[in-house]
């Protein structure tokens, strides 16, 4: 079987995800701020608009917590809203109706009303935005049962997670790195999804296993190269969604390499490099040699300065630093 | 000024009053059936207090009673299909809209034949089959929510459809939910996207322990925020389902038509404390009165009995019927079953079946419902 | 040196240590729903109206969101606003207000304007208030760096810490269990404070570490007799504060017993508890004969029906099985 | 109706236009100083822009120039104790403020010297000697803040010092701000807590890409929105600095007398786009150069010319003097040393040291002002 490819950028796999479910399934929309008639703010949806129309590609005021839970009714009628965010940092306001309402309706309807419904945009320090304005919302959202959240790391992913993200009957947070977006990467012509829950390994290895999510990724397959050069030969696995987690992904590779470094964006308290670090004790307490190393963004606001952000974010440097020392080769 | 203030005057606490022309060509089996309606959530309601405080009932519970004519005379001005929501003071738009006193009753007993399977509580109700999208907690967030049924309704005629919209979302909110920011959110939204969706602010004049102009600037005239949104607002005398009936009928077939939002300023009154807990301390015994003497049910009866042949018999044995069918929902949910542990908690937390999760399946209240029509019994 | 004291409920020593400290300093003041004429919605500010009058006692509309940024712009001009939520569960709709600006405001500003203000309510389950109205919120917000959060167990904790609470320069998340404003201890009648940072060992033991937080701490001082009839001797650590954690007590308990249970009312996924167990591991990973055990709620909505929350939540059954196998006893 | 609109006609452009009385009363270097005031503002922006397109600036930057007299006219009605917030397009009102553009500039090239030690950004500017709170990037986020600061004022008045309210705090946001619940929630709790506070709608027409009348109800009268909350509701000419000032001074009186909030319709204009990588294809040439064409600074000139001997000669001398200042600025930001990891990372989260924190200290900018008197320099 031959797959034709294109080599796209990760903000066309995000709009063909979106573009492709809305030309199958006319109860798919899109709805934010600045996505029609600006093309969004990031030029995601460009184009959507003169395909689609106003009443499928909606822009909206300002007003999250307004759209949120409008996208959370249409989707109790069993519509398919898309909702993005222009960033994840601008969610907290509309915090209570993501948190409370989408991801415990079918709960507390005792199974009557789902929400399949996908929350979209940046999240993740972008380039000096400031304190404000960088939230990495997985350490805080991860926490909350009953939603799912994908975190793509490239155009093939971005496009497969986001068809699945939208199919899916339950709400998804997908989470996307503005950093990323100019990235490019080659997508098949074909229909296809990337699945839930299915971790994959960017870098086959055998000394020790690095998990990471999105965007910090990069910092790890260079890490990896870097480390390879010293005799280290890491693993890199690519979570791909939070929620459901793959660990047994993570386990069989740890299992192998005895060691284990977590890469997260977020601050580190009660993040998912805490729960990865966490599980991985518990079901590899025999193998580990070493404690989980965790590496995450310093446990202090997003700061704006340039230096101050470079130093505050996970970086190769960092990660490097964390194999060494969970490998006794520091 | 863009927005029309319809002053609805006080009716007096007597039968003979100037009702709208449409309430004198009702039925009158229809009148009756609203009196029994009310009957059956204040009975309803009742017993849910009693319940609660022999502790078979836990958590947070808001009773209706003094509301009743809002929930019975708003629905009645729907159609089946217009999808509604409300806040946590739900039992009473609950029954009206449909549901069997049975399953409210069992949810709020925390059994498994409950709407929610036990899970949802007091403040949770839900009914699909009815359109009754729930029963919401927290204060104002079901505003949005109900801003997406209207959108949703209109969506799926037009777009899916691809006809014209003929469908009105209804949301109800008390007074204090005027000052969250969903609220106000809700009301941009449905301004700017041109939704048929009905605001229906029952305004009872407390928050809590909080009376209205305490907490709320122009508690005197709250339509006055509807006209920030370029929204038409109406008040409406919550204590008569006939005017009831009568001003949300035009209000309803308005949205309908225009495919536009409404604002209603329901005035109403809440006979009991906010909760199960609340002693009522922050008003006088009198205003409870002069309140409970303009009784719905009462002035209903009297409507009824100087405009129609309904006699004292009548409602006696009316009163016995819903007696009993409420008798008949408490002895249900008392037989119902516990939900399990094993079965239950880790179901309907995600549609699909995976890891612990064992995927979703609908309340006994809905099995016979979901059926393909050809399946049922 | 003798203390005199007196037998207070937890409801009370919360009053006392606002009302202290108002009449200590005149920029204290105490705002949010019911506070004043309804004399609070659980009677914790019972009397407060009428003593310190509508100025320093003020009832709010239902605006969690604008009371709790008015807070925030009060504490800014350097007044020492205690903004009570009813409920934490209620705080959602003022997230953004609470984690962004609260948290930053003195990193922000670089130093200009600090944030000093009290956050304090209701947290967790309180009996079969389903959903909504049951949330731990210190498994998302212990994430955010720039606050500190406290959870009291006793009276004596209660006003101690929450003195502590008012007069501390920065921000502070104060979560109160509504299960227990109706227990009693004892408290000095002298003033006194609790600092944050200082974990107490409630139980001394020899055989294992638990460490809790607020309420389940019931749960595990019950689990640690029920345990000693056993011959599994537990040491049972109270946190006090989650930020700043005390990680140095329990690292010193776990050297000494080497095996550790957390136990965090909170749901499992990048919770307290997991930072807890990563901590643990990292700093103990020679000493631990066992992976860290974890107790927490179920990983679903919190249920309304008496038997599933009973089961969802965690009880002196699940902390006893949990030692248990932590200790290879099970 | 409680609210009263001010209806200010577009004044032509050109020096002779009826003003109100308080405006003739004006000493001459006044006027002069508004004009160096919102040149600064003017030439600051440029360099800013420029700075930005140099890679020396960096995240989001939005430019102020277009609502130069909003800022200008504004804080001329304030009291230099009244505090005062705004959103993220902030450098307008911090130079307006008082804070000099050297540390505004350091702040924006992310310098230990900036206002903020180049930890807040663009965005988030802040001056606590001039009463200046910010700079905050979260739409709306800022006004409850605003509503902090008037009740603050107000306490400290009436509480601690037990005397009578003294102080106004004002707190801008955009027209788009105006859909955030934090708006509406603001807006009524300074109702009916009686806050001294002037909220100013910075209306320049459009939020990023959408014209207001696309995501804005009552996007013709924003008043109407502050007629739901009881509030005063005035329009103002935001491109007239004389009659910001004229008209701001009355509200701003009125508010400190009543002790009791106002709203303000600012008419003006962004003449660029929303940030620097806006192209602005949501609007046409013809309308940009309509509002060019009536120009803050060109209109105080003209009037300036017209009442005055104020000459070309003593404008190019400004004009000369505030670009050498902006010039310095920049030099300063350049020469300003980045803020290092070691020392700036852990510094300033807490006011405490604990753990890794090392607590915190006022930026450069303040070490002189913390100074108790006696030993300022
Ligand atoms: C966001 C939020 N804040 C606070 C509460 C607690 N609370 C529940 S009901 C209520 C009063 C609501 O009053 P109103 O909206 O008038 O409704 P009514 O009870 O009169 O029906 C409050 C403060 C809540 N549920 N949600
Ligand atoms: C809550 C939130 N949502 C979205 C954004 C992104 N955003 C920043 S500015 C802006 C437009 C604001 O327009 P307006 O309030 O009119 O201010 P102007 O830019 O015209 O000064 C948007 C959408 C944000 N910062 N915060
Ligand atoms: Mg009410
Ligand atoms: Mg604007």
């Amino acid at each position: 079987m031959t797959t034709t490819t294109r080599e796209i950028e990760f903000r066309d796999a995000l709009r063909d995800a979106m573009s492709e479910e809305m030309r199958r399934d006319k109860r798919v929309f899109l709805m934010g701020e600045e996505v029609a008639e600006y093309n969004g703010a990031y030029k995601v949806s460009k184009g959507m608009l003169d395909e689609f129309g106003p009443k499928r590609i909606i822009d909206t005021p300002i007003s999250e917590t307004g759209f949120a839970g409008l996208g959370i009714g249409a989707a109790m009628m069993d519509l398919r809203p898309i909702i993005e965010f222009m960033s994840w940092s601008f969610s907290l306001v509309a915090a209570d109706q993501i948190l409370n309402n989408a991801p415990k309706m079918l709960y507390m309807s005792g199974g009557q009303f789902g929400c399949p419904i996908v929350f979209r945009g940046n999240d993740g320090a972008g380039g000096q935005l400031g304190s404000t304005h960088s939230w990495c919302v997985e350490g805080l959202f991860s926490s909350v049962p009953g939603v799912k959240i994908a975190i793509p790391f490239d155009p093939y992913d971005a496009k497969g997670l986001l068809k699945t993200a939208i199919r899916d009957d339950d709400p998804v947070f997908f989470l996307e790195s503005e950093r990323l977006l100019s990235t490019k990467g080659s997508v098949p012509e074909e229909d296809y999804t990337v699945p839930f829950g299915k971790a994959l390994i960017r870098r086959a290895g055998t000394d020790c296993t690095i998990v990471s999510f999105g965007r910090p990724l990069y910092f790890c397959l260079e890490a990896a190269e870097e480390l390879a050069a010293e005799g280290i030969d890491c693993e890199v696995i690519d979570g791909r969604t939070i929620r459901p987690l793959d660990i047994d992904t993570i386990i069989e590779s740890v299992k192998k390499t005895n060691y284990c470094v977590v890469v997260d964006q977020s601050w580190p308290f009660a993040s998912v490099a805490s729960e990865i670090a966490a599980q991985v004790h518990q079901y590899c307490f025999d193998d580990l040699d070493n404690h989980v190393h965790r590496v995450n963004s310093d446990d202090v606001p997003t700061p704006y300065a340039y230096a101050l952000e470079q130093a505050y974010l996970p970086n190769t440097r960092k990660v490097c630093e964390a194999v060494r020392a969970v490998t006794y080769n520091a | 000024m863009s927005s029309t203030t319809t002053k609805t005057t006080k009716s007096p606490a007597q039968g003979k009053v100037d009702y709208d022309p449409i309430i004198k060509e009702l039925p009158e089996q229809q009148l009756i059936q609203w009196l029994r309606d009310m009957l059956l959530i204040r009975e309803f309601e009742v017993r849910t207090m009693q319940s609660y405080q022999n502790k078979k009932i836990g958590g947070f519970c808001h009773v209706y009673i003094g509301q009743e004519a809002v929930a019975v005379g708003s629905f009645a001005a729907l159609k089946p299909e217009d999808p509604v929501i409300t806040a946590y003071r739900c039992h009473g738009q609950a029954l009206a809209r449909g549901i069997e006193p049975k399953y409210c009753m069992a949810e709020m007993y925390g059994k498994i034949g409950g709407c929610a399977k036990g899970k949802g509580g007091s403040m949770h109700l839900f009914d699909k089959s009815n359109n009754f999208f729930g029963g919401h907690g927290i204060v104002g967030a079901q505003v949005p929510v109900g801003a997406g049924l209207a959108f949703a309704s209109k969506y799926i005629d037009e777009v899916i459809n691809e006809g014209a919209s003929t469908r009105v979302a209804m949301a109800f909110l008390g007074d204090g939910a005027l000052n969250q920011g969903a609220f106000h959110e809700a009301m941009n939204l449905a301004g700017v996207l041109d939704l048929p969706l009905v605001v229906v602010c029952e305004n009872n004049g407390y928050a809590m322990g909080t009376a209205i102009d305490r907490g709320t600037t122009r508690g005197d005239n709250i339509s006055a925020k509807a006209d920030g949104y370029g929204m038409e607002g109406f008040v409406v005398d919550g204590m008569d389902v006939l005017r009831v009936y009568a001003d949300m009928k035009k209000i309803v077939d308005a949205a309908r038509a225009e495919c536009r939002p409404k604002f209603v300023d329901m005035r109403t009154y809440r006979y009991k404390g906010h909760s199960m807990s609340d002693p009522r301390k922050y008003r006088t015994k009198e205003e409870e009165q002069q309140y409970e003497s303009q009784d719905p049910l009462d002035r209903l009866m009297m409507y009824l009995k100087a405009t129609t042949s309904f006699s004292d018999e009548q409602y006696k044995t009316m009163n016995k019927d819903v007696r009993a069918e409420v008798k008949a929902a408490i002895k249900w949910a008392e037989q119902s079953p516990e939900p399990t542990p094993d079965e239950q908690l880790y179901h309907d937390v995600f549609v699909e079946e995976f890891g612990p999760y064992t995927g979703t399946s609908v309340p006994e209240m809905l099995e016979e419902w979901e059926k393909p029509d050809s399946q049922k019994s």
